[in-house]
């Protein structure tokens, strides 16, 4: 039991290493913990510029098969992705077409791929992913987005949302319901199409945080050439599940502030004369948060170990959000505790304001990609082997479900 | 057993909800939130013309005459609706430190204007993160001239006047500053919640009177926490209870994977435990406004309690708020936003939990002992 | 808003104190915060003297209707319960002849009324519940223990289970299922029988808290006569909901220790030389169970102001049993955890020893009578009408539906 | 990376289990629960035939060579079936007691011996209700001589040996203490878990040596949880996943409302809860047994967060594994009650959460220092 990486991940990683510290400084931005705003054309710009960089040498998407530009490898693209942390680098636009790349490669055509892999691959094309909608979130199967066709051409009507980087996508994979009088799962069909077509119309949704990574886009008479479908007419569903195998991937990094920042703010602040860390009360919160990042960080390393030696990881990412997400609602909440009347102001140091910041942030984030709920589901049922629960939408059409009307 | 509000106390919490459902729905508290004015001029001058801000003065000094369990009743009501008015650092604060005073000169010159809603009041304590104790107030009181900076004031920004903690060669008292004259500078500065302005004070050998006699401050100020905690309380119950009723209701309407959210024991179960812990806070709060209108030597312990237990069902009520209601719970254009951002003002306004669950157990120690 | 009696309760309550300071010091016992064991025959002399005695003085079962020997008045009963509390009296084992008694009242001939009531209320006679079983606990109405009609006879075959006091009682209402190929809750029918008759047996079911308050219940060929039935054929279920409906009423005490008890024993131990009390992180914890011990406390009191002016209390009984459960068991951990060590041992003095006496029974506490899950929708069914859980076994016969046949 | 047991040590956890199923069944542990016998001798002697009491001893010492990750795999079955038996006293304590002490004679008599399972040892600290600090220490050691009480010491009743913690001259010192000798009593004592064995020992001038060097017993006292609070959650660690697996098989198969009661998300998401406090313990666990194995610097906050989070896990896993049985599971029949009493045994063994948590915040300021 040790820390090292094993003979091929030392030298991938020398190698990365060596790359990074050439090219990456040229890039690096000075580094924050804390994201207050939306990003300006020029940090688009570098990060188009830096993705090309990387596909150049082999970094941009090493998760994909060698054929596509990748290195067919889950490992080494953990290791870059740490090496690659160690830099503050513009930020990354291209993350749905990491995802939206394996779903063309298993249904689009030859050409389709030609034409639209190479340039996703190196960031000269953004995609986005429309499949959430207001009445459809944690149960995405529940879209109401109508595709209907007409001669060889579909014409799309509906509402998506929290949809990343719509603003400035060029191209979209979309799910759509193609016949409601069918079964919820079996109604739908799967595209690709151009963001730029006529009746696309996208609004960023301001959230409660002050953020406005998420957008609205409304389709209205959208025309998809039936070409541009992914899957069979009715397949929609099982498309979506190899795009979402894809994102789920990606384990989440621990957030900040942390049990650290905690002990940091308690060494400074004072109470009734005597510096905060002696507190008891706040000595056992610490510790608490304490195992639990220590534990994400070294059940991290352990799903490591696993790629490491060519096996599946479990429903670690499930976790790792689960305890994250409200750990930073709590830590935020009671940093502002600690702070005392002076924790409700905004503009103050960075390593006060840290706290605040923190707790405006973590509604979403117990959201976003997965409700707290939705995860305990993932891991009562897929690790546990529990039952699911009782479904009443699988079998009647989906015009018929109560409640799918509104 | 009479543990409950009485009949005509019921009427006035109705005819508040009513009048507040009319006159201050989300829609006037965003535009608080997204506007320049520092709270909503027409439901402040409306309250005043209900009476309110005189609920539990004196008579002598245009009160109205009814007692502190009918201004328990008001705040709920405003705690419901999150009301964007400076309600709490007028009547809770400022009001009731004059009270405390005894100062019956600068009670006969305010306390008319407060019950009229005429003026704004407020307090100022704090001066820098973490909690003030008596030997690290910077705030120098001399002379009748007062320096130093007081920060997060509620209402600092239009407030006529303040009561400020301050050192003095006598030890910590009290000050009574008139806020628009001059060596005054006051800045206002954004906080977690918008929709209750707040200032930092900088005082540059302000003019200024002692309040309450010297060296008493301290004590004073301990005093008039346990009062105001009471009624902060009844403003976290209100925003508590709103809070889970939003919850619910979209709980019932919100469907997914076929079914109404609030049939998955996930959801109704965390509604239950809200409902719990509101009802819990709810007694608390009850023996508190029992306390605080009898000043029964239980109040410490009555509003400490009350204050802990309705910070705390505020909370989990609003932040599960957002939760049950999904990504759309945490947009702009929702209006769970207020409940999140209010539960945490108001948790802060007076110190927080770890502060106040402190002096819940110093007040059981002092009951377990008698 | 005060604690004030009006002037009929403070007059009754008056009644009550005299009546009791003149007779219950007779019966009172050495109080104790804790019951270790059973009780011996003595006792149950004692309880049925001291219940007779209460039935002639009109203080015996004070909810029941007037012509039944009670006073029609829950506040009354209320306030009785509080005085008689001041003593430490033989236990109470009439409990379920309170709950049965109005059952009787509503589904009884007038005849069994005559012979049954009277000598239930002086406690002559012990009645017990035989409602749960080993497969139906919770879901009450998945019960199994059989009824055939032979002629104007029912044969019962079956087993129940927590059933307090059967070892003693003489009579026992009893729920069975006449009809197995009904949808669940129509195949059930509702007795009253000889808990001497042949066929019944007892034992005492041992618990991990080393208590043995419970029985099963088997019952092999037992013989009752049709005319021992109460409620119709098939009604068994709403039979059932008369019962527990009178059952409800018991709101729980609170359970020590509490915060109150910690607060003792912090004063006394040390921790790095100084008392335990100055420890913030305890005076957090006690801060966190006293907000729940006094809301729990001042919630009983609204409840008893509801009553006081006539009104139905809500689902304040649930809310308390849910919360003092869990707080018995984190309490008595913690207490433990205070301890140290010494906190594993058992025999040493009731101060000390309370914490893991109360570790041990709250699991108990959680469970017996509603468990914390079926309180949980209990308050979000009745009071904020969230809908009921999907229910897959209301319409099926009852043979048919998924474990039933284990 | 490499964060994981090694192909050797996943052979030697199967065959652990394997033997554990076969030799150490619900019945054993009841037996020893209900029974006379301080312990099960039958499952001890095939414990030590296995080797497993010499698993982490040099080679020297009739040690077998393999290595405290190894130990901590073993620890990890015997805690899945609550094996009763003085493993933990003998092996994390007074085994680890003599390596830290640098006695080598004594190390020579009691190792050898202790590798082939011929005797018991332990560790003696308690001596009332709180923690020890090294200023109340009443046990006297003077002239050879050792007088006091000891409470709560875990097989002090069949232990051949103690070392013990006793103030001196020089003072807190360890010394060694041949139970079997005069001026020793020993009172078998009922704890919450009755199937391991405790007493309390009461030294009348009983013949002892100094062990470790003199006033060096706090330091290695410290030196020593550290290192068997590795191994303690380990056992903890274990008896949390069966707790789980329990629960999560009767959830299963318990029908209730036409449904297997592991249907509802009340019960699911509970169990997933149960999961995620297994998988943190597990992680914080493991990087202790690196910690141990390699005598890391970071020993004190490894031992500690593993101490903390598995004491955590174990104690809601074998509650909520009690509640999900419902009744049944209450009842001494069943075999619910093995994990609900060991859970808290072995989270006071070593003292409880709020001492281990302040050791953990004390490891991480001095990590954060550095």
């Amino acid at each position: 039991m040790d820390f090292n990486d094993n003979p091929q991940e030392a030298a991938f990683r020398a190698e990365v290493k060596s790359w990074l510290a050439k090219h990456a400084p040229k890039f690096a931005q000075k580094g924050s913990n804390v994201r207050r705003e939306g990003e300006g054309e020029e940090d688009v710009a570098a990060a188009k510029e830096w993705q090309a960089l990387k596909a150049d040498a082999g970094y941009a998407f090493i998760q994909w098969p060698k054929e596509y530009g990748g290195r067919g490898s889950a490992m080494q693209s953990v290791v870059y992705a740490q090496e690659e942390a160690k830099y503050s680098l513009p930020r990354n636009y291209f993350i749905i077409g990491a995802f939206a790349g394996p779903t063309l490669m298993s249904y689009a055509t030859d050409e389709q791929k030609s034409r639209f892999i190479p340039p996703m691959l190196r960031g000269e094309e953004v995609w986005c992913q429309l499949f959430s909608e207001p009445g459809a979130g944690s149960d995405l199967a529940g879209i109401r987005t109508r595709a209907e066709l007409e001669g060889d051409t579909w014409v799309v009507n509906g509402q998506k949302v929290w949809t990343s980087f719509a603003y400035m996508a060029e191209w979209a994979i979309l799910v759509t319901r193609h016949d409601p009088t069918l079964p919820k799962h079996m109604g739908l069909t799967y595209f690709y199409f151009d963001m730029r077509s006529p009746g696309v119309e996208v609004t960023r949704i301001k959230q409660v945080s002050g953020g406005s990574d998420f957008c609205e886009v409304f389709l209205n008479d959208v025309r998809i050439p039936d070409s541009q479908r992914l899957g069979r007419v009715g397949d929609g569903w099982s498309v979506c599940l190899t795009t979402l195998m894809n994102e789920r991937f990606n384990a989440g990094d621990a957030y900040r502030p942390d049990a650290n920042e905690l002990v940091t703010l308690a060494k400074r602040l004072k109470i009734d004369g005597k510096p905060a860390i002696q507190n008891a009360a706040i000595r056992e919160r610490i510790a608490e948060w304490h195992i639990q990042s220590a534990g994400a960080k070294f059940t991290k390393f352990r799903t490591l170990t696993a790629l490491s030696r060519g096996q599946t990881p479990g429903a670690e990412a499930s976790i790792l959000k689960l305890i994250n997400a409200s750990k930073l609602q709590d830590v935020g909440a009671f940093g502002m505790d600690l702070l005392g009347m002076a924790g409700i102001l905004t503009d103050v140091d960075e390593e006060d304001a840290q706290f605040l910041l923190a707790y405006m942030a973590a509604p979403g984030a117990r959201i976003a990609g997965g409700t707290d709920e939705i995860l305990r589901n993932i891991i009562a049922e897929r690790v546990l082997s529990l039952p699911s629960d009782i479904r009443v939408d699988k079998e009647l059409p989906f015009n018929k479900l109560a409640g799918s009307a509104k | 057993m009479n543990f409950d509000f009485s009949e005509e106390q019921k009427e006035l919490r109705d005819h508040a909800r009513r009048y507040l459902k009319d006159r201050c729905p989300w829609t006037v508290v965003r535009g608080v939130l997204e506007g320049a004015a520092p709270y909503s001029g027409d439901l402040w001058a409306g309250v005043a013309e209900n009476g309110w801000t005189a609920t539990a003065l004196p008579e002598a000094y245009g009160g109205i005459g009814l007692g502190y369990v009918d201004l328990c009743v008001i705040a709920e009501e405003l705690g419901r609706v999150t009301a964007p008015i400076p309600f709490s650092s007028t009547v809770y604060l400022a009001a009731e430190a004059l009270l405390l005073s005894g100062d019956e000169a600068n009670q006969s010159d305010y306390l008319p204007k407060i019950a009229a809603g005429e003026i704004i009041g407020t307090f100022a304590l704090a001066e820098g993160a973490g909690a003030l104790t008596m030997d690290n107030i910077q705030t120098q009181f001399a002379n009748n001239r007062l320096t130093g900076t007081k920060i997060a004031v509620p209402d600092g920004d239009t407030a006529t006047f303040a009561v400020v903690l301050a050192q003095s060669s006598r030890g910590p008292s009290w000050v009574l500053v008139d806020l628009t004259k001059g060596g005054v500078t006051r800045e206002a500065v954004k906080t977690v919640d918008p929709t209750r302005s707040h200032a930092k004070l900088t005082f540059d050998g302000a003019q200024a009177e002692p309040l309450g006699g010297p060296g008493k401050g301290w004590e004073l100020t301990q005093c008039l926490f346990d009062r105001a905690a009471v009624l902060f309380a009844f403003e976290q119950l209100g925003g508590a209870t709103s809070a889970m009723e939003m919850a619910r209701n979209y709980a019932i309407e919100r469907y997914a994977f076929g079914r109404a959210i609030g049939s998955f024991q996930a959801i109704k179960h965390r509604l239950a435990d809200m409902f719990v812990k509101n009802e819990l806070a709810r007694s608390n709060c009850y023996f508190a406004a029992w306390a605080l209108s009898t000043n029964a030597p239980e109040l410490p312990l009555a509003a400490a309690s009350a204050r802990v237990a309705a910070s705390d069902a505020y909370h989990f009520a609003s932040k599960e708020n957002i939760q049950i209601h999904g990504g759309m719970g945490f947009t702009w254009e929702a209006d769970c936003q207020f409940h999140y951002r209010r539960s945490r003002l108001l948790g802060l306004n007076l110190g927080g939990a770890p502060e106040w669950k402190d002096r819940l157990v110093t007040a059981l120690e002092k009951g377990a002992a008698a």
